[in-house]
């Protein structure tokens, strides 16, 4: 591609919001998401009004689509940061076309799995107990719970990913608000820009705040997840107590992440037409970056499985479970819809085929979702006493609210794109004209 | 288009059209003493801040205190509160330091973030709506694709001074930005 | 204030004001009686005070509402202030927040069970056993826990129903004197009584003059197909019973006679083990009961082998002169082995052989004992009087030849346990019932009168030794009900109150001393029966000859659980998980592992049971350990009137009873959700329940577990369970129900895992699914030192307590259920919906005002009753001392008849539970997990050999 | 000039505007948080001081300041058991058969004797259900009435007199030596004519006679079952 090329695909980008390409197909995925979304009021309502006994959750299964739930979409949430932090840092520019909403897509995400614990809860109106504030009880959370370390984790997560996104699309905000005509628009990216004007002097220190922000998001990333890892490794549970689990989870998370991204890759690109900003290379990146931490997350399986064939007879016993037991399909699901489909990623003709990256990246979503159900539910169901075994069968609940989340997902990710420079067109530009410009 | 006789410019600005240029430019007046340097660029040009003499760093060491406190504050809450109201929990001790580095190290990079973008900001002066840089004719293209550089005005500041030296760099064009919105 | 704190000087000694203390300043105490009221709090209740007087301290009805309120029930969430109502006249039950205790009993087949009735506020809100009483020794069995339930049903019958509709007890007066007449003109021609089994003298003291009245009357028994205990017949003394035989009979099973064989049982396990004689257990019975699975040595049997396996035993013993025939090996090896034990116990030994043999069985097991000189091991008891009720069975026929003019059913319910009644009933002209409910013999009848309950009204019985038991009432009826005596009364037109009737019964008790110390200690002085010679051993009768053993034998049982069905309304009950299956809520067809594998049966597929011309559908459950050929149904489900909770639970299987001819089995369509409480009874290579050979056998020390040291405390809270004493009764369980508020949910959420029991007792068999090796084990909070629980809590829900136990703060609890998920043993149980804030009224008054009621939302679990540790402490703290080794019980330790259950302070070397937990046989559950449980249990012991040697 | 295309999208006001806005946002989030730490301990929330409506509009004041009855006159449950209990009807008509017979205020009560319907009497002093409290092991310590109910001998109609908070209990329970007085003088409401430090002493020396260890004493299962 040629620098001139990238310059115009610039001011195209800024132009998206204002001169909205495919208005029909958007509302279309508009009306989708906000019928999901009031399925997920309507499944909060009867929670709220009923109590966690609607869903199927039970002794020994305490912890069902909740948490499974919780743990898939903070994963996915992990892969944004990654991508634009850690390129970043990496210096590899095709990056810019892809961190804005992959970024964005983080932000979601984290809020979906933000809500969970909240709902999760037998007395939700009571989630703030977890927060050390003044009480008149004089009681304060309990520091050791890894419950409360995700409390921190995530709300810091949150924060950090959405100051790391923001201070990125400001420029943006600034370029689109001087090419904007519509008073609206002008206000709009105006109030959102706050009043950048690409001072040399600004410039410098937007640069340290951004590049420190990034190389503190790696490590960020990495330990949120690892913390995630340590509510189930903190526990007795056998299939749970295990040191593998860290990075098996941070992996896998970056996994799911990856995915998710090459999807909303290709629709995007197909919905905005944005063939010349998201060219066959960035598909190729991705499928490398998916194909790469995919095989990672292979290892983990392996890992788990030597570590549990030497850890004695309970976490034998509950890896039997899992290959072969009543949840044996949650296994085997994870295992080929994870990794066989990957192997596709192997050649580049299939990576640079958009179709190939979606149903990759689809199965691995769905095979990750089922790890995590398959770690719960399989390791809970049947954990020590042989008379504490008990089945687990989601309800009809457990369904809607997860599939409203995704409603909910669906809804912020698409006003993002409708309103917002979904790509980050001065890096596009920054690349154009210092990378093409020699 | 503002008069000059009625209003007290902001700043003397120089376009061009490539950011090569532009540092060009920038290293020829500092060598020739100027002091109030700025420039207005679609992205951070490399090579600028050295031109312009920028070595401002107070950001990157916000960052850092805003990390030492975070740690400080994390940790202390944590010993604090559980010997506050001392309760036994698993048969561990009441100060579990393991325990509680997993606080301590995501408020170390809360802090850390929130001090660097806050300093970001302050030091900046943002956000800042209304300023004269907005006025100026063409300067919304170093938005785009134009590289400005401005001579910024002070109280020794002498337009006829600053226009020569900007003409010598031969710009595509000179623009001279008004302190106060025109009529 | 204690001497040792004197007061500093300065300090004015005389407090201003003359303040003046009470009334009791200013009348003339009655010290002494103070004194004796506290120590004997029946005494306080002034029986001699008056009816009126009497009433009042039981007078719930009052302030139900008040103390409702003043219970404080309301879960955790924060409330506007209650009212509160204060009594009108000063509270003879003491002041209001303090327990009180009264002796009483009640009732199963007409066998009394000695209790003593906690009240608070006037009303009763546990039940505990009689520690004054033989036939108690303090034990309860489940059915006397739940009784409480009973007393509060909120389906009770309130008021008379004439052809159902409700109406005046004074109407029905009116009727009962038109009948009165009637009768007497007639002489009671065509007036027949039913009843189920009475033991109360002072109830047969009114038969027996209504049969005088009126000659033409007849009493009539139903006993749905179970021997009338109050018609005399041996007692077993297991306590003296050092090798026990038991073919196809359950001893130590649910009914009138489990507390008295358990605790005897007990007693006996317990000498063993402290090297006193054997304690030898042999059963041979066709499908497993808790007897069974208690036994040393047990064996699979149809019920048809056991006539053979009784000849070959008599052989083996040296009885001469008796048929034997041949022998499969295990039936021989049991033979030999139950042989052995016999001859080694000589004279200590115990024959019983089920009601269901016939009666050349039963002679052939007396001639074994006359032939060993068992003499000692059992009591004949006479028959309570000359009274002989006809059996239920002959009524039938009378009533549809319409030989029955008027029919008084009084507290039995024929319609639903009697085949064929209802059609018969059509022919009879009055009928009347008396009972708890309108059940389906009410909703027959054109007159019902709403019977009071036995905690509720003065009566008498006769406990399970023979001696009889004053019945005192806890609490008003707070229904327009009558006690059973009035309701004889009435018809009898004598109107006496109760307590005067029983009083009368009893000469001996006509002065008031004797009558109050009968009162305190819950049992009538000088009322055991005269032990008469036991009956001459029969000559060995030839043996019916084996039937054939390809086709099915039927067995059919009340149910361990809702018994007869006349305890089906009782939700504590039907949620309570039978012995060996487990199940909650309804009955099952009972099969064979074998059975279920030749007809390609699973759990839960129905199944028509079909015995001669009668036959029943219902769900199938496998049960391992029971005999290839036999089924096993139990009575008691299928209720279609009565209790709303008892309607629509299980299948009614009484067409069965008596049933002759082959018993089939056969699919039906579709299948049923079985409501059970376990799912995996295999117990494979895991070692949940450990077991020990001998006596002399200890099991290996476990390794030191934790790199932080064990907890340092004083008191230290713990509790040994010794499964070589534990018979899975389940008793330990309702009790903890009772005493903790325990919310039942129905079988929709049992089915789904969510019991909410605080303890369970667990079953497992291990080996091969056809003869396997069954235990119980009771799981109760373990209280880890290092409990995984209290680490996962995020906001100090869960944490522990200086003196050892794991805390759970139910108003603290937001639910994040991590506690539960940690848990190794998963003893925490979870309020996912509101299942309290609903109750009725009389449900809340049934609660202990000293536990907190959970709401929605948050965990909940066993404390080891830390209400009861706080009482204690509280005490001891008020006089300045330690607690004492002891004083704490908790409700399972209370309840259990065997003592398996041990509590204490492990701190102190000398307590019980320290001694326990110094033997051999004790060992954690689950110590891979390395929680450092203070609950701990004792490995059982397969030998019952004083002198080791035998394998199991 | 908005007129031509330029970048200036907002009047300089909008600057002041923006900085004021960010000030009353920081205002109002504090003052928030601040007025929900005051709600929770305001009167409205603890009802210290509210007086409630009773069926007969008893005075403590009266009855206790003026006559000089003692607490356990009528709250006879108050040393041996967990319920102080309040005095039932016969103990009102002791006094009020002979005194007052005709008095209008009465008439609950007499009506109450007469129908034996009891007095609806409003709770002052509730503890939330979950908190079991126990009157007598208070009353053997020596922790005076005074100590939560207030100076009840000066209330004319009856009010809760402490926050009964969790943080007010425990308070109490991790330093009880300031609270704890001569068991004979528990019903006493004027204050001792003792000093802070001589209090402390007394405190001290009775925790040690009885082995109160209020390292225990804030346990959770003390109050929490």
């Amino acid at each position: 591609m040629t620098a001139a090329s990238d310059k115009r695909a610039a001011q195209w980008v800024l132009a998206l919001p204002t001169r909205f390409p495919a208005p029909t197909a958007w509302l279309v995925s508009m009306g989708v998401a906000l019928s999901l979304l009031a399925l997920f009021l309507v499944s909060v309502g009867v929670l709220f009004a009923q109590g966690p006994g609607v869903w199927g959750n039970n002794i020994p299964v305490g912890w069902g689509f909740p948490i499974i739930n919780y743990v898939w979409w903070l994963g996915i949430g992990h892969a944004g940061t990654l991508i634009s932090a850690m390129l970043l840092l990496l210096g590899q520019d095709w990056r810019n076309t892809l961190n804005r909403f992959a970024e964005a897509m983080t932000l979601f995400a984290v809020t979906c799995a933000g809500l969970y614990p909240i709902l999760h809860l037998g007395r939700p109106w009571r989630f703030y107990w977890m927060a050390p504030y003044v009480s008149t009880m004089g009681v304060w959370p309990q520091f050791r719970s890894p419950l409360t370390w995700d409390f921190f984790a995530v709300l810091t997560y949150l924060i950090v990913s959405t100051l790391f996104w923001y201070i990125g699309i400001i420029p943006d905000l600034a370029a689109a608000r001087d090419r904007a005509t519509r008073r609206r628009w002008q206000v709009l990216f105006g109030l959102g820009a706050l009043g950048w004007r690409g001072q040399a002097s600004h410039w410098q220190r937007w640069q340290q705040a951004y590049r420190l922000t990034a190389a503190i998001a790696v490590p960020l990333v990495v330990s949120v997840h690892s913390e995630i890892s340590l509510l189930f490794a903190a526990g007795p549970i056998p299939g749970w107590a295990s040191t593998v689990f860290p990075p098996y989870f941070v992996l896998g998370a970056a996994f799911s992440g990856f995915a998710v991204v090459s999807m909303l890759t290709v629709w995007l690109r197909w919905m905005l037409g944005l063939h010349a900003l998201v060219t066959p290379r960035h598909l190729d990146m991705l499928g490398r970056l998916t194909l790469a931490t995919g095989l990672m997350t292979a290892y983990g399986y392996v890992a788990e499985v030597f570590a549990a064939a030497w850890a004695g007879r309970h976490e034998m016993a509950t890896l039997t479970a899992r290959v072969t037991g009543p949840y044996a399909w949650s296994w085997w699901g994870a295992v080929l819809l994870n990794f066989v489909p990957l192997q596709l990623l192997w050649s580049q003709r299939a990576r640079t085929r958009p179709l190939v990256l979606l149903l990759v990246g689809a199965c691995a979503t769905v095979g990750m979702w089922l790890e995590r159900f398959m770690l719960v539910v399989t390791s809970l169901h049947h954990d020590w006493l042989a008379s504490s075994a008990h089945r687990y069968v989601p309800t009809f609940w457990d369904w809607s609210l997860f599939a409203g989340t995704i409603g909910l997902f669906l809804t912020l990710f698409l006003l993002f794109v409708r309103l917002l420079p979904v790509i980050s067109a001065f890096e596009v530009r920054e690349e154009a004209v210092e990378g093409g410009g020699d | 288009m503002t008069d000059p006789a009625r209003h007290e410019p902001f700043a003397l600005l120089a376009e061009f059209d490539d950011p090569e240029r532009l540092v060009a430019a920038a290293h020829a007046l500092k060598e020739q003493g100027w002091a109030r340097l700025d420039a207005f660029t679609p992205f951070p040009v490399k090579g600028l801040d050295e031109a312009l003499g920028f070595a401002d760093d107070r950001v990157a060491k916000a960052t850092f205190v805003g990390g030492v406190v975070g740690a400080v504050t994390a940790f202390a809450m944590q010993a604090g509160l559980s010997l506050d109201y001392p309760l036994w929990t698993g048969g561990r001790p009441l100060i579990a330091v393991p325990s509680f580095l997993m606080i301590t190290f995501e408020l170390t990079v809360l802090g850390a973030v929130l001090a660097g973008i806050g300093t970001l900001l302050v030091t900046s002066r943002l956000p800042r709506f209304n300023h004269p840089a907005f006025d100026a004719e063409r300067l919304d293209l170093s938005r785009d694709d134009r590289y400005f550089l401005a001579i910024l005005a002070g109280p020794t500041f002498d337009r006829d001074e600053a226009g020569k030296a900007l003409a010598a760099l031969n710009p595509r064009s000179i623009t001279q930005v008004p302190k106060e919105p025109g009529a | 204030m204690s001497e040792d704190t004197p007061l500093p000087t300065g300090l004015p000694q005389a407090t201003g004001q003359a303040y003046w203390r009470g009334l009791d300043e200013l009348v003339d105490e009655p010290g002494f009686m103070a004194t004796l009221a506290e120590r004997f709090p029946a005494l306080a209740t002034g029986p001699f005070s008056g009816e009126a007087g009497d009433w009042r301290r039981r007078d719930i009805l009052k302030c139900l509402g008040g103390a409702v309120a003043l219970a404080g029930l309301d879960g955790c969430e924060r409330r506007p202030d209650e009212e509160a109502l204060p009594a009108v006249v000063a509270d003879e039950d003491g002041t209001p927040g303090v327990a009180r205790f009264y002796a009483t009993a009640v009732e199963l087949d007409g066998v009394a069970q000695p209790l003593l009735g906690k009240t608070r506020e006037g009303r009763p809100v546990k039940l505990e056993g009689n520690p004054e009483h033989p036939a108690s020794l303090g034990a309860t069995d489940a059915f006397g826990q739940a009784a409480l339930l009973d007393l509060y049903d909120p389906d009770r019958s309130a008021a008379p129903l004439e052809r159902g509709t409700p109406t005046t007890w004074a109407r029905a007066e009116d009727a009962l004197t038109g009948l009165r007449a009637a009768l007497d003109a007639s002489g009671g021609a065509g007036f027949r009584l039913l009843t189920g089994p009475v033991g109360s003298p002072t109830l047969r003291r009114q038969i027996a003059g209504l049969l005088a009245r009126w000659p033409g009357a007849r009493w009539h028994l139903l006993a749905s197909g179970r021997t009338d205990h109050t018609a005399g017949g041996d007692l077993p003394r297991l306590d003296r019973a050092e090798a026990v035989v038991c073919l196809d009979a359950d001893p130590l099973g649910p009914g009138p006679w489990q507390v008295w064989n358990a605790t005897r049982w007990g007693q006996r396990r317990r000498a063993f083990q402290g090297g006193a004689g054997s304690a030898s257990l042999y059963v041979a019975e066709p499908s497993p009961t808790i007897t069974g699975v208690t036994a040393t040595r047990r064996l699979a049997a149809a019920p048809s082998r056991i006539g053979v396996l009784l000849a070959a035993l008599a052989a083996r013993v040296g009885v001469a002169g008796v048929a034997t025939a041949p022998l499969t090996s295990p039936e021989r090896a049991w033979v030999d082995a139950a042989g052995d034990g016999l001859a080694k116990a000589r004279g200590r030994g115990l024959i019983l052989v089920g009601k269901d043999q016939p009666a050349s069985a039963q002679a052939l097991a007396a001639a074994i004992e006359a032939h060993l000189g068992n003499g000692a091991t059992r009591t004949a008891l006479p028959p309570l009087d000359a009274l002989v009720p006809v059996d239920a069975a002959a009524l039938l026929p009378d009533m549809a030849a319409g030989r029955v003019r008027t029919l008084l059913v009084l507290g039995a319910n024929p319609a639903y346990a009697l085949p064929g009644f209802a059609e018969a009933a059509a022919r009879v002209a009055t009928r009347l019932h008396a009972g708890l409910h309108v059940d389906e013999t009410a909703q027959l009848a054109h007159w019902h009168l709403p019977l009071a309950h036995l905690l509720e009204s003065w009566s008498d019985g006769r406990a399970a030794d023979g001696s009889a038991v004053p019945i005192q009432p806890l609490v008003r009826p707070w229904l327009d009900a009558r006690s059973r005596h009035a309701v004889l009364g009435l018809l009898l037109g004598d109107s006496k109150d109760d307590r005067t009737r029983v009083r009368e019964t009893w000469p001996q008790l006509s002065d008031d001393a004797a009558w109050e110390e009968a009162l305190l200690k819950g049992r009538i002085a000088g009322s055991e029966p005269a032990a008469v010679s036991p009956r001459p051993a029969a000559a060995p009768a030839p043996l019916s000859p084996p039937s054939p053993t390809d086709g099915l034998s039927l067995v059919v049982r009340p149910d361990p659980c809702v018994w007869d069905g006349s305890l089906a309304g009782n939700p504590w009950l039907q949620e309570l998980p039978k012995p060996l299956t487990k199940l909650t809520w309804g009955n099952a067809v009972h099969v064979s592992p074998a059975l279920a594998r030749e007809q390609g049966l699973k759990n839960g597929d129905m199944v028509r049971l079909t015995a001669g011309d009668r036959s029943v559908t219902g769900p199938v459950w496998i049960l391992p350990g029971q005999e290839r050929h036999t089924v096993l149904v139990h009575l008691g489900h299928g209720r279609r009137a009565g209790s709303k909770v008892a309607q629509g639970v299980g299948f009614d299987v009484h067409p069965l009873l008596g049933a002759t001819g082959p018993v089939r089995l056969e699919r039906a369509d579709g299948s049923a959700t079985l409501a059970s409480t376990q799912q995996h009874f295999a117990m494979e290579e895991d070692e949940f329940v450990r077991f020990v050979d001998t006596l002399a056998d200890t099991l290996p020390p476990e390794p030191a577990s934790s790199f932080y040291p064990p907890q340092k405390s004083s008191p230290a809270w713990g509790m040994a369970i010794d499964l070589d004493l534990c018979i899975g009764c389940n008793a330990c369980v309702v009790a903890c129900v009772a005493e903790n508020n325990v919310p039942m949910v129905g079988a929709e959420q049992v089915a789904k895992g969510r019991e909410m029991h605080w303890l369970r007792v667990d079953r497992y068999y291990r080996g091969d699914p056809d003869d396997p090796v069954h235990a119980f084990q009771p799981v109760p909070c373990m209280h880890c030192e290092d409990a995984p629980c209290e680490m996962g809590c995020p906001v100090n829900a869960t944490v522990h307590s200086p003196d050892g136990l794991n805390l759970q703060v139910y108003n603290r609890c937001i639910g994040t259920r991590t506690c539960s998920a940690y848990c190794p043993y998963k003893v925490r149980r979870f309020n996912w919906f509101d299942l309290t804030s609903k109750d009725p009224p009389e449900l809340r008054a049934a609660r202990n005002p000293e536990v907190t009621v959970r709401s929605r939302g948050v965990m909940e679990k066993c404390t080891y009753c830390i209400q009861r540790i706080s009482a204690a402490r509280i005490t001891a703290k008020k006089e300045d001392r330690a607690i004492a080794e002891g004083e704490v019980v908790t409700a399972c330790q209370a309840a259990c008849p065997t003592q398996a259950i041990v509590f204490g302070d492990v701190s102190r070397p000398d307590s019980a539970v320290s001694t326990r937990k110094a033997g051999g046989r004790d060992y954690d559950l689950l110590a891979e997990a390395q929680t450092r449980p203070r609950t701990t249990y004792q490995a059982r012991i397969r030998s019952g050999e004083s002198h080791g040697g035998e394998e199991a | 000039m908005w007129g031509r295309r330029t970048a200036q999208v907002f009047p300089p006001a909008v600057d002041t505007w923006v900085r004021l806005g960010t000030l009353a946002a920081a205002v109002v989030v504090l003052g928030l948080a601040l007025g929900g730490w005051d709600y929770a301990r305001s009167a409205y929330v603890t009802r210290v001081g509210w007086v409630r409506d009773q069926p007969v509009p008893f005075s403590h004041k009266h009855h206790v300041g003026d006559v000089g009855l003692d607490c356990r006159y009528c709250h006879t449950g108050v040393e041996d058991s967990a319920e102080a209990g309040l005095p039932p009807t016969h103990t009102c008509m002791t006094c009020h058969s002979q005194l007052w017979t005709g008095a209008a205020l009465l008439e609950p009560v007499r009506r109450s004797l007469a129908s034996g319907q009891p007095i609806h009497w409003q709770r002052v002093s509730k503890l939330p259900d979950y908190v079991q409290f126990n009157h007598s092991i208070h009353v053997a310590r020596g922790v005076g009435c005074v100590e939560c109910h207030g100076r009840i001998d000066q209330m004319p109609l009856t009010a809760r007199a402490e926050p009964f908070q969790m943080k007010f209990c425990l308070d109490c329970h991790r330093d009880p030596s300031t609270r704890l007085r001569p068991v004979a003088l528990v019903t006493r409401m004027e204050p001792l004519p003792w000093s802070e430090a001589e209090r402390r002493a007394y405190g001290l020396r009775v925790m040690a006679a009885h082995r109160i260890d209020p390292k225990v004493l804030d346990n959770c299962e003390i109050c929490h079952r």
